[in-house]
């Protein structure tokens, strides 16, 4: 059924192996430094290799920490269907911004990531998809030209193939170092998810912490179904920026996933365990839009 | 208030007034004199608004006297009918929308009012909508493409509007449902950035099949206040910020972020009739381009548009050291991709 | 032009002479008794005749008392261009209710029109149109089957003759002798409208006082353009419901035409004198989608 | 607390096992007392559900044990997943709505849901929507359209809320903007009355291709109690309006408002199970039948439905007394229509 989901020949591809091992590296950036970590929920400590076990969540009392993007991957897909796209595409730095390439460099050096964002296609529960999640640990999982490229052709494939789409968002906006080219990012992931849409095919966010600035305000926000991790932080604006703006405290819970819920801008939380699960179910409901050949 | 690059101009000018006046209240010959700086004058003027620097241009884009969306209105169009209201919750004055005849042809017109003094600004928010703002751009927008109409869109934002309000009711959602809808809205759109173009707040009503901008208009990802805010953790570096952020017209033309300069000489303030008159011919012209097309080729170059921002000079040697980097455990991807 | 907008056969259809006479016994049900009437706006004292040339608008203060439904349509539509539908369609009594039918036959009398709406065919500045004027007088401009069948029918003849659609509203809702039936004709007139709207077609219902219950539920808010004259109410529930449901007062201005404005579901308040320009004008603009031999 | 037609039969079934007891605990030979109460409770039993006033069937439907929206959810579907929100607002708990199976048929369900103790019913609202949940509803069907599914609706509300945010934001457009997007919906729509069907706020979720309706459920322009105040400005004559509103189901199906009557014996609060299970089956076949037709047909025969509601009995006789009432002055009309 894999060997069905490669990609035509449309873009340059550059095959990867599918990476299925837990990876404490690429965790690394989504927790604090040291051995140990205090968990803001329940103020309890945990060796940080136990709670990699744990996907991240405090067994004490479920509080999500970030997730890196491959340890996400390997939390969600089939085993051993994971196929990467676009895995070379990079920044080309468009406003040669003073600092960016070697922030670049950095980045990914100490990410292990080399950009905002994992695309590729893959299989939950046996139905294939496409699949897209972002890293928080790439200069806080922000959108520039290459997460906007990388999502937009990943829409595009998806699109092509008739497959629904499932997106991890984690990310601070827009990447400030390329400007008004990050903003156009948003008009582009946009257009592409409509295409997807008017093709009549299921397309689910998972928004999960934290989730903001232009991508909520482009493909976090335009899900058929949208879920969220519990006590994410998902808004347009940053609380800092609020608060400076109306000069009062936010209050308790703003902008967390259950307040979205609330508000209506969420259909459903889901806890890191359920969610494969949950997808599943989703994408079985859903099954009639899948390829015949699947 | 002026704004400090009209400070000399405004100096020299009165100076010129002193010197008239003494030629004609007093018999000394001045003629030579006045003549002199008279040209100064003429040189400094042109000087300044040749090379206005980004932060200075910022500084124009928020001009008080700016002219404003309404004034376009009048001024570009014949019986402007504006019509309110998102159909859900409320009229976002910030934005303005309606009906008004280009020539003799019906159009869309819809755009943020920042507002022409200081009651007008507080009513209308500063031109900073609120999730309303943007659900009735839409909604006027989709009735546009009921009747095919094309729409033309003034741009003229800080941003969308920051608070808790906002934030309730789904800034973000309503951003992102214009940005989708425009793309494929069946009719032309023709978007203008008039003065400040602020973020996704702009961009909002900046999906367009032409977009043009001002010649001293800016428009960009954050305001420079912001930018060097979250860089540099210091606001009072936003002239710096504008300096490096590719916000003016001139960048982004360079950048094939927008289509067009519109000149506007030494501001939009003090040539409102000509930017107009100029405004009109360029959408005529452009309108009757777009609506001469097949609806599905209008739909598919919009899509290529948006599809080719960014990533256009990727080579592969700028890969290598980032590939270098990268953790060794992971197969090191092959950097041989060559991007269009 | 006009011989072009006479009805198709698809309806029995029963020809009146166009009625253009301004007639002040039609007018009497909307203002009250006497010959002189106080200005709720301004307090003074207006006689009635004088009031009545004035379209019922006090000429002090520009409050608008209700106008019946023979002299809105004078004021509206280019002279001799009214042509009636379905003048004789009336109500079956459908739940053969305990007194009704003397109550239609009784306001049939007083009020000089047989039902709560007139339809028509006209032409405002020569844009020919399909016209529905509510009668306020008639039972409160209350919505049974009747008005339900003429509407519909009108809305239909319009999509078939691609002409877009005014209609003024003044109604107090569903009229309860007609209970369910009544109810129904919510889902049929704007199943109607429906296909008139995707017909690519041009509504612009004019509120006026008061526009409540199921007429706001239906028809009155299906605009492509909604248009109000200058303090009418218009609301779902009454304000006494509302009043006994939240057990405090209202607010001043509460479901006035400003605060539906204000609210984002008017585009525009258009004085009485001011209406047959701003509607000439809104034709127009959307003359394109009027049939090619207007 | 049990509505007064129970009473009746609470007193004879305490009666009869206060005699059973008696018969146990002494030597007493009741058998044949026991066996004429037992008999007399079945006839009661038979004939008060046989013979409910119009009333009495107000107060069955809104009886606090009788099934909610949930309660069919889980035992007529499976694997129902819960979707929320209107996208721009709100998430109205008076409304629930989501995804399910019914057999192997992905669904979109929606409904009132009231609640099912008095908590439940406080955080919804009693099953009195705002406006957003009538937008929830209506984004709900526009997805379902989108992936082809049919979808079900429960209704079960006293009426739409009447109060002051609901107004603010738009009850009666939301209620319109259901009732012309369900009248063109591009799939296969069931409605279920289960309880209350009071007003717009019922029919916001009733315009369907086949409406059924439980035995004892009632669906009515307003409440009895509404009706009675309006008309006779005394709202505790409810029982008597009750009787004149034809408002039961038996009612509505004779004037074809609704397509069938769902049995459920002496009512759905006794026998919830059964209920679930016929409508089980009564929805599959339905949906056998509507998904097999042509979207074009299933919205042409959704139109003539509707369109054919009141008036469809007008004879010419009717007409004269009111047209002899006219006014003189105006040409009274030749009363000869005579509609099908
Ligand atoms: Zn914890
Ligand atoms: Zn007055």
């Amino acid at each position: 059924m894999i060997a069905n989901l490669l990609p035509k020949t449309k873009y340059t591809v550059l095959p990867m192996e599918p990476v299925n091992k837990p990876d404490l590296e690429t965790k690394k950036p989504s927790i604090p430094d040291g051995l140990i970590v205090k968990c803001p929920g329940c103020l309890r400590a945990h060796y940080i290799i136990e709670l990699a076990d744990a996907d991240n969540v405090c067994p004490n009392c479920h509080y999500h920490f970030r997730l890196g993007s491959r340890a996400r991957i390997n939390t969600l897909v089939d085993p051993d269907s994971f196929v990467e796209l676009d895995a070379a595409l990079l920044s080309s730095d468009p406003l040669l911004f003073p600092g960016y390439a070697g922030k670049l460099t950095d980045q990914a050096g100490k990410c292990g990531e080399p950009e905002g964002v994992v695309t590729g296609l893959a299989a939950i529960h046996e139905h294939p998809l496409a699949l897209g999640v972002m890293e928080p640990g790439f200069m806080m999982g922000s959108m520039g030209e290459a997460v906007g490229e990388k999502l937009t052709r990943m829409v595009e494939t998806a699109t092509e193939r008739r497959l629904p789409i499932i997106l991890v968002t984690a990310s601070g906006g827009a990447r400030m170092q390329e400007g008004i080219i990050s903003l156009m990012q948003m008009a582009k992931t946009s257009a592409a998810l409509g295409r997807h849409s008017r093709a009549g095919l299921l397309y689910i966010p998972v928004l999960t912490d934290p989730t903001t600035g232009g991508v909520t305000a482009s493909f976090a926000m335009l899900g058929d179904i949208i879920l969220a991790e519990p006590g994410a932080l998902i808004g347009f604006a940053g609380p800092r920026v609020i608060e400076q703006t109306i000069k009062q405290q936010l209050p308790e819970g703003f902008q967390r996933a259950e307040f979205l819920l609330a508000q209506g801008f969420v259909d459903h939380i889901v806890a890191r365990a359920d969610l494969r699960g949950f997808l599943g179910r989703m994408l079985k409901f859903h099954h009639s839009a899948a390829p015949t050949n699947s | 208030m002026a704004i400090d690059i009209e400070l000399k101009l405004r100096e020299m000018k009165s100076k010129l007034a002193d010197l008239r006046e003494l030629a004609e209240s007093s018999s000394l010959n001045l003629e030579e004199a006045i003549a002199q700086l008279e040209v100064a004058i003429a040189r400094q003027e042109k000087e300044i608004y040749l090379n206005l620097s980004p932060w200075q241009k910022v500084q124009l884009a928020r001009h008080k006297d700016r002219p404003t969306t309404l004034d376009y209105l009048s001024l570009v169009f014949d019986d402007f009918i504006e019509l309110h209201g998102d159909r859900r919750f409320k009229d976002d004055s910030a934005i303005v929308g309606g009906l008004a005849l280009l020539g003799d042809r019906p159009v869309t017109v819809i755009g943020h009012q920042k507002g022409r003094d200081l009651n007008e600004r507080l009513r209308r928010n500063f031109g900073m909508p609120h999730p309303e703002g943007y659900r009735k751009a839409l909604r006027l927008m989709k009735q546009a493409e009921k009747f095919g109409r094309p729409v033309i869109c003034f741009i003229d934002t800080p941003g969308a509007y920051c608070g808790i309000g906002s934030e309730e009711r789904g800034q973000g959602q309503a951003i992102a449902e214009n940005l989708m809808e425009m793309s494929a809205l069946a009719v032309p759109i023709v978007s203008v950035i008039i003065g400040e173009g602020g973020s996704g707040g702009a961009l909002a009503l900046g999906v367009a099949d032409r977009v043009l901008m001002l010649k001293h208009a800016v428009y960009s990802v954050i305001s420079p206040e912001g930018f060097a805010s979250i860089l540099w953790k210091d606001a009072s570096r936003a002239a710096e910020a504008a300096g490096v952020m590719k916000l003016t017209a001139q960048d982004l033309k360079e950048l094939k972020v927008i289509d067009r300069i519109v000149e506007e000489r030494e501001g939009a303030h003090l040539r409102k009739k000509e930017v107009a008159m100029r405004l009109k011919r360029i959408f005529a012209s452009y309108l009757n381009e777009l609506c001469a097309k097949d609806p599905q080729d209008l739909l598919a170059e919009r899509y290529v548009k948006y599809r080719g921002m960014g990533l256009g000079r990727i080579a592969a040697a700028d890969c290598a050291p980032i590939n270098a980097a990268m953790n060794a455990q992971e197969a090191a991807p092959d950097c041989a991709v060559k991007l269009v």
